[in-house]
């Protein structure tokens, strides 16, 4: 008669994802439960593998834009910046990117910011299962997106930083539109604070959850809110400015807690800024042409170059190493993603331990977005 | 079975002894209650240490213990009423419980484990054990329509009318956590995935399920007619207290000062109710296709192996986590000075207990003796 | 659990008095902003199928389909869009060259058949149509380089003094850049009369790549540096770029591919068959057509010769096109070629009846390709006025040096590219020049940089106006009399008719009145028989798609064949008599299954 | 009443239960729509849903334990709605309720629960029986304040008998059990928020941890029972409320206001709160709830 019970029986396996309400986005984490603790978790990635730096290579320069805002689905327009400017620096476009152009860029930059960020916080609360405060977020976030889609011409694929620019002006009244979904982004965030930040349930859940100790942070390359969350003012906006942040005025939004709570916050504090670095861009940008005389799309050819381009996108640093070689197309790109680090390195650490009911939470507060894995 | 037998000598005990004593002395408070209180403290901390076993003749054994709780706490309540429940209480708990007993038996002796972990989904090799279980576990929860129901009716009106509030909702407690283990007895064993060692397992042998059957039968009837058990019982109450607990209103429905009870109704709406749905579920909509064991929705991944998607090991782990502060901290104290006097009785009781089953019978047989006796010298 | 975080979340219901979010079903569709990218939308009748949304798009979701009614001019095909792969990146609607192509703000569509999603916009009906908003082109961003690379010109004051050569030429630089904006959609090469593999040598010189460049220009072409001089470049008028913006210069690149070699025949070397060996060709005429059928005859080893009139070979293009646009040396320089080729030339020598007989006895075929040398008259009372002279005579005998008077004022009368000819070498002797226009402007048939050209150097355009008569005046001067026409639009779809006002007379006191309205062919040279044979009353010869006429052997192309009088029409017509004497001569087969491409002479 | 025309009528109840209990679930899903800042889907959504899984093509079953999951749940929900009178003096609307005290009815609840355990646990998925270990955990906690308020309720008229609890509250709002053992009513409202599993208190079925819980396995027809057991449920528990400590009800349409009302507070809340986590609902129900009912149990024995 065995007494002792193996290993192999005390757990079950669990697959969170792909298919799985869990899951943010189409990557799997299989995770091993003993009672309600996970004691192990292995994601997996590859549900989208599409190859993006692969199909770069095999596409000339102003192709290679509708793959790129593919990297991250919600929040598309840093990559389409990070390799409009890695192209202009090897190009040397960068130098006739007109001022207005460069604005209109910085102003992508931050509604994209601000739509990704509403989307998250909301994620916070609906990984616990409190519908309201994710719909209104998520409405809140339309009214970016519809901006975007005039502006744009689509909701979710932009498509709209190229080398160069950008492919078209402000629409008119754009800012006026712009300022009345602020205000009643602003009349409800109130309503989300109540329901997120001052909810007991959410704070029990939430305060102490999830925490990544500071000493990961230079061993795993952590950036972005879970870097801020500790209080480490570390923003790629402010350490390596470019386009047009170092003209904004700015704080880098830190608190402390390293917990899940902590990281809404600095998510909740983000939207507040993002709206206020909008408002600055319409005060400050000037008239002009958006773009710059581009170079027939067909045959153009950028010199043998290589640089890296980064910038902060809400994940974390995003970076993109580009290299040309002269010929008309790409002849190698390498995204440096931030969901990487966090969606498998510093979450495959974090689930030993974890509650269950808490892996869901957790994923949203390290912000995963699993295209950005498998580029 | 044997662990039963102290019942019915306490019973006796207390019958013969007791009652005149306490029953008499005015403002008995102290002492009836001391027992009330003990016996639900057993029913609740056995019942909760129950549900984190992960032996099933451990899980058994607590479980027992914490019935008898129920029992002792009945008996404390020194009414007709309270006595007939714990009579009724004990006939039945040893029915069910016996039951199980044998049943689980079956099982380990099948499968050479007794680790929760290490069986599963045996429903599928030991149907009838698995009947005998699901007949021993509804009764032993007290859910309708089955004999245990009436223990437990009979339990809280006897102790709502003794007026003891506190100790029946605290006994409605006790007796709900009873669900997490027997829930996690049925399934862990039977339930959810077969284990390929287990894929040529038998049915336990017949003389067990012959046995088996014996308990069965009387559970059943006294699941359509607890009048059958209640009636003698309330005969023998009767003869200490003078006044029935019970009365009967029509040939099935029982009632007492608070409430009332038919459980030949009860029985014959559930099964009513189980076919017709049956029937509907059957007729109605698309045949159902049969699917492999694994062939589960998986988030759309391919499950491991049985092992691997059995949820066995610490079921209650969430339960214990919230009792955690009951189960250690804070009244580790209370409960180490119980475990001492516990122990103290026990070691001098382990003298007795020699753990050889005829020397248990050899016990009861001289303790009758001596009750007769006793008897007799009045 | 404080009291303020246990209630404060209640106060989300305040957002169930509020207004949703979300519309209802039955507020339809919510409408695409103003610049949606949608369904796409294409105007069937702007777009000219080039293609270039199908070369940008990365989905490859566009494919170039026939259509059943296509417009002349373009490739006949249209974009068809698979929604299975489109990505409405809308690229193709930034690149579309002629900007016909849009997205309509239309984004909702539901049909149970997958197949349905894939159409042609514009083509098959569909709702969104005429959608007013959508993505559509804006100015400011361009894929494409509308903007030409300028071609350095001398001064137009500087120009009339001189016989320089008015066009100086691209630098290298200037070439590759102007080559780069090529979008590489073959429209050109349809409309090239001779279906010069123009993308493909456009793709040389961007890679720098000249000899490249010039021996792909070669497959087709045995006289491009008159081609890239003088070619009435039907190429650039269907140029993609050229819709909305300036064409790219097809000609010009030519230009600068042969100018960059001072002997071709180090350079061009046509790798073909030599299968001619022992066949013999005569070729009557060395113009355009005659010279490519020597050419490409030449390289496949045939013996060919050449019988020209004049002193040089060149045709038309020798002594119609004047020097500051084809100078001497470029003419030389291919004439050498052909030489080289192992072509024999005769020249100043007039083949006659009697030689033509013995010319179709000793050959294994004969091509005819005279040309038209009969100017047309003026067909008004007072043309035969002393004074009153032929474009086409005048500038022959300017060409060949005889000295000519054109006295200090000139009125030429007609608008095609001898008019202007005719002009500006007048200017260039020292004239006054007016020309006179039946119709407008933009119906001139000359070629609107001439014109441009023209003008600046001081020369005036009278248009709507009708010779009426040339009377003698004083002085020996004469009188040229004309009456102004209302243009009249009798047919839809055809150019407008000039109708004379009557009753106005204006009067134009010049020394000399050019005409130069036409010309036609002239065939007292043939045999009667061979005459009759190919030619009709007007002197045209008609000929099969070998460009063989109706007596055996005999092969015929340039202006005596085809309407269009321009020479890489003749080349075109020599390229078809090329395969077409191969076929004849038996060293090609000649089912038309075989060669997919008629015009495949060297490759 | 002959037995015959009883069952008849509770047939005809049981059918209106269901309807009803799905017309409410509809329009908690309009309301709950609503607050989220949407307009949500039509009442009648739950009937097409429910028809919707009753015609579906393909179904699938594991073991013979898997069919009685369904069948208990329903069994369960209509067997407790048998058990509760639903308007006062209509024989008709009373249904079996004389056949059965409180007593009995706190367990039938049970009856569904556990029956349905033991169904889904059969499909052999993982989910079903980490979600019963939740929803059995939780259920546990929140009986105790409930079986507090009951004590309370049964102490305070000395019987167990629904009638007698109904029968001592009438004569005005005054009279109603919630306003004269507020204390014992607060316990037994949150422990009704446990029992309709809204968060914080929806563990169970948690989708973003273990979809759907114990019936993920479960399509078709087996779903569609599940649909109106659930339905049923739901009705028995809020007329059972009701009946408590709302005073009952004297007309069909008084019970449908009251029962709304009721079923309604653990919409109010569910709508605005995340969900707790196993042992944190465990520890709450035993937290202040339970001194919640102690104090009402207590109000009873000073009276």
């Amino acid at each position: 008669m065995t007494t002792e019970t193996s290993e192999l029986r005390r757990r079950v396996q669990l697959w969170f994802g792909p298919q799985h309400p869990g899951i943010t986005g189409n990557m799997s984490v299989q995770a091993w439960l003993e009672g309600d603790t996970l004691t192990a978790g292995v994601t997996h990635v590859g549900y989208l593998h599409r190859g993006f730096e692969k199909l770069m290579e095999r596409r000339r320069f102003i192709q290679s834009f509708p793959i790129v805002c593919r990297i991250c689905v919600p929040e598309p327009d840093t990559n389409e910046y990070l390799l409009a400017a890695g192209l202009d620096e090897l190009s040397g476009l960068a130098a006739e990117v007109p001022q207005r152009g460069r604005w209109i860029r910085t102003l992508v930059l931050e509604m994209s910011r601000l739509q990704m960020n509403l989307m998250t916080l909301g994620g916070h609360i609906g990984a616990m299962a409190m519908g309201a405060a994710p719909n209104w977020l998520i409405a809140l976030r339309d009214l970016v997106l519809d901006r975007f889609e005039e502006l744009t011409g689509g909701r979710i694929y932009h498509m709209f930083i190229t080398y160069g620019g950008v492919r078209r002006d402000l629409p008119e009244g754009f800012a006026e539109r712009m300022e009345a979904n602020f205000r009643t982004i602003e009349e409800k965030l109130p309503l989300v604070d109540n329901v997120i930040f001052d909810s007991s349930v959410f704070r029990k859940r939430a305060i102490g959850v999830g925490v990544v100790p500071e000493e990961w942070v230079d061993e795993m390359s952590l950036s972005g809110p879970i870097v801020r969350a500790m209080g480490i003012p570390r923003d790629v906006r402010k350490d390596f400015p470019y386009e047009k942040y170092p003209e904004l005025d700015f704080e880098v939004v830190t608190t402390t807690g390293s917990d899940i709570y902590a990281r809404a916050w600095i998510r909740r504090q983000e939207i507040a800024q993002s709206m206020d670095l909008i408002r600055q861009i319409f005060r400050k940008m000037p008239e002009g042409p958006y773009c710059a005389k581009l170079p027939n799309m067909l045959t153009w050819t950028i010199p043998p170059g290589q640089t890296y381009v980064r910038a902060e996108a809400t994940r974390g640093e995003m970076g993109y190493y580009v290299v040309t070689d002269g010929s008309d197309k790409i002849r190698r790109v390498h995204v440096r993603a931030p969901s990487y680090v966090h969606g498998v390195a510093l979450l495959e650490r974090m689930i030993p331990g974890t509650n269950i009911a808490d892996l869901a939470p957790l994923m949203v507060s390290l912000q995963v977005c699993p295209p950005e894995m498998e580029r | 079975m044997i662990s039963k037998l102290p019942i019915f000598g306490l019973a006796a005990v207390v019958a013969r002894i007791a009652v005149p004593t306490l029953a008499t002395a005015a403002g008995s408070l102290s002492a009836a209650h001391l027992l009330g209180w003990l016996g639900g403290l057993t029913a609740f901390g056995m019942t909760l240490l129950a549900v984190f076993q992960e032996d099933m003749k451990k899980l058994l054994a607590y479980s027992s213990v914490g019935q008898v709780g129920y029992v002792v706490l009945a008996m404390a309540l020194m009414t007709p009423l309270g006595w007939t429940a714990a009579l009724y209480y004990a006939v039945n708990h040893f029915l069910f419980k016996g039951l199980l007993f044998l049943a689980v038996a079956g099982v380990i002796y099948r499968t050479g484990v007794r680790t929760f972990a290490d069986v599963g989904g045996l429903i599928r090799r030991m149907p009838a054990s698995f009947i005998a279980v699901l007949i021993g576990i509804i009764a032993l929860a007290g859910v309708p329509p089955l004999s245990g129901f009436a223990g437990k009716w009979l339990l809280y009106e006897a102790l709502m009318d003794k007026g003891w509030l506190f100790l029946t909702a605290f006994m409605m407690f006790a007796s709900v956590i009873a669900f997490l283990y027997c829930f996690r007895l049925i399934h862990s064993i039977f339930l959810g995935q077969l284990k390929d060692e287990h894929r040529q397992v038998r049915e336990a042998p017949w003389p067990l399920l012959l046995a088996e059957l014996l308990m069965i039968v009387p559970i059943l009837v006294l699941s359509v007619r607890p009048r059958v058990l209640v009636e003698p019982l309330q005969h023998l109450v009767t003869g200490v207290f003078g006044v029935p607990g019970v009365r009967f209103a029509s040939a099935t429905t029982m009632t007492t000062s608070f409430g009332y009870f038919n459980a030949a109704a009860m029985m014959a709406m559930v099964v009513v109710l189980v076919v017709v749905l049956l029937v509907i579920l059957v007729t109605a909509g698309a045949k159902p296709t049969k699917v492999n064991q694994l062939d589960i929705v998986y988030s759309g991944e391919l499950p491991p192996s049985p092992e691997e998607v059995q949820y066995a090991w610490a079921f209650y782990r969430p339960y214990e986590k919230a009792f955690a502060p009951l189960l250690k901290a804070r009244v580790t104290a209370f409960w180490n000075g119980v475990v001492d006097v516990v122990e103290g009785i026990a070691d001098a009781g382990r003298r007795f207990y020699t753990g050889n089953a005829q020397t248990y019978v050899l016990y009861s047989v001289l303790f009758i003796l001596v009750l007769a006796a006793f008897g007799l010298a009045r | 659990m404080s009291v303020k975080h246990t209630l404060a979340p209640f106060s989300a219901w305040l957002q169930a008095f509020s207004k949703p979010f979300t519309l209802p079903d039955r507020h339809g569709y919510r409408e695409g902003a103003d610049r949606y990218r949608g369904w796409h939308i294409n105007d069937t009748k702007t777009c000219i199928g080039c293609g270039s949304c199908a070369e940008i798009c990365q989905n490859v979701a566009i494919d170039m389909v026939p259509v059943d009614d296509p417009v002349t001019g373009d490739s006949g095909l249209r974009p068809r869009v698979d929604y299975g792969r489109c990505c409405w990146c809308a690229l193709c609607v930034d690149v579309c060259p002629s900007g016909s192509l849009g997205m309509s703000n239309e984004y909702i569509w539901v049909e149970a058949d997958a197949d349905a999603f894939r159409y042609i916009p514009g083509v098959d009906p569909k709702p969104w149509d005429s959608a007013e908003k959508g993505w559509r082109q804006e100015e400011g961003f361009d894929l494409v380089d509308h903007q030409r690379v300028p071609m350095p010109m001398l001064d137009p004051a500087e120009r009339t003094r001189t016989w320089a050569e008015v066009v100086v030429g691209y630098s290298r630089e200037e070439a590759r850049r102007e080559a780069s904006r090529c979008v590489e959609c073959g429209l050109c090469v349809a409309a090239c009369p001779a279906h010069m593999h123009i993308p493909d040598y456009i793709a040389a010189i961007r890679d720098g790549d000249d000899i490249a460049a010039l021996n792909i220009i070669y497959d087709n072409n045995a006289m491009p540096e008159m081609c890239g001089k003088v070619c009435t470049r039907r190429c650039e008028g269907v140029c993609s770029i050229g819709v909305q913006g300036e064409p790219l210069a097809i000609r010009w690149l030519k230009r600068y591919v042969t100018e960059q070699f001072d002997d071709l025949s180090d350079v061009v070397h046509a790798e073909v068959e030599r299968v001619g060996e022992g066949k013999k060709i005569a070729i009557v005429g060395g113009g355009p057509s005659g010279v490519t059928v020597a050419y490409y005859l030449a390289i496949r080893g045939f013996d060919v010769t050449i019988y020209e009139a004049l002193p040089q070979l060149g045709g038309a293009t020798f002594f119609g096109i004047p020097k500051y646009r084809f100078p001497m040396p470029s003419l030389e320089k291919q004439v050498k070629l052909l030489t080289d080729s192992g072509v024999t030339i005769v020249t100043n020598h007039r083949v006659e009846k009697d030689e033509m007989r013995q010319l179709l006895r000793d050959h294994d075929a004969v091509f005819i390709g005279t040309g038209l040398m009969k100017p047309y008259g003026l067909r008004a009372p007072g043309e035969d006025l002393p004074g009153v002279m032929y474009a086409l005579d005048m500038l022959r005998d300017h060409h060949i040096g005889k000295t000519i008077d054109v006295g200090k004022k000139v009125v030429v009368v007609g608008g095609g590219n001898v008019a202007i000819d005719a002009s500006r070498v007048s200017l260039r002797l020292g004239a006054e020049v007016t020309i006179a226009y039946r119709r407008r402007k933009v119906d001139m048939p000359a070629d609107e940089e001439e014109i441009e050209d023209a003008e600046a150097e001081g020369i005036k355009i009278v248009t709507q106006a009708i010779p009426l008569r040339v009377e003698q005046a004083d002085g020996g001067r004469l009188d040229f009399i004309w009456g102004p026409a209302e243009m009249i639009q009798e047919e839809e779809g055809r150019r407008p008719r000039p109708k004379l006002i009557e009753g106005v007379e204006n009067h134009m006191i010049v020394d000399r009145v050019i005409v130069a309205i036409g010309q036609g062919a002239e065939h007292s040279w043939m045999p009667e028989e061979i005459a009759e044979k190919i030619a009709d009353k007007r002197g045209w010869i008609t000929v099969d798609e070998n460009g063989m006429t109706a007596y055996d052997g005999i092969f015929a192309g340039g202006d005596l064949v085809n309407s269009t009088a321009d020479a890489i029409s003749a080349i075109a017509d020599g390229l078809r008599a090329v395969v077409g004497i191969q076929k004849y001569v038996g060293v090609l087969p000649a089912s038309e299954d075989e060669g997919d491409e008629p015009v495949a002479i060297a490759t | 009443m002959p037995l015959g025309v009883k069952i008849a009528w509770s047939l005809v109840g049981v059918l209106v239960a269901i309807a009803y209990g799905l017309v409410i679930a509809g329009i908690i899903r309009k309301v709950m729509a609503r607050i989220q800042g949407r307009i949500g889907p039509p009442v009648w959504q739950q009937f097409i849903d429910l028809g919707k899984v009753i015609f579906q093509r393909t179904a699938t079953r594991h073991g013979w334990m898997f069919y009685l999951a369904p069948i208990f749940r329903a069994g369960g929900g209509i067997g407790l709605y048998l058990l509760v009178p639903v308007v006062i003096g209509v024989p008709a609307l009373s249904n079996f309720s004389f056949d059965g005290d409180l007593l009995l009815v706190m367990y039938f609840i049970f009856f569904g629960s556990l029956g349905m355990a033991l169904g889904a646990a059969d499909s052999g998925h993982p989910h079903s029986p980490i979600g019963i270990s939740r929803g059995l955990s939780q259920m546990t906690a929140y009986e105790l304040p409930f079986a507090l308020a009951m004590v309370a309720m049964a102490a305070e008229v000395h019987s167990f008998s629904i009638h007698d609890i109904i029968m001592v509250q009438q004569g005005g709002i005054l009279h109603w059990n919630i306003l004269t053992n507020p204390l014992a009513a607060i316990a037994a409202f949150i422990a009704f928020l446990g029992m309709n599993m809204y968060a914080p208190f929806n563990i169970v079925g948690a989708p973003q941890e273990i979809p759907v819980g114990p019936p993920t396995e479960y399509n078709s027809v087996f779903l569609s029972l599940m649909m109106s057991g659930r339905a049923i449920l739901a009705v028995a528990k809020i007329v059972l409320y009701m009946d408590l400590f709302l005073g009952g009800a004297h007309s069909i349409l008084e019970a449908f206001v009251k029962t709304f009302i009721i079923y309604f507070w653990s919409v109010f809340v569910g709508a605005v709160f995340p969900r707790f986590r196993t042992e944190q609902a465990v520890r709450f129900f035993l937290g202040w709830p339970t001194v919640a009912g102690i104090a009402g149990v207590l109000l009873v024995l000073i009276r």
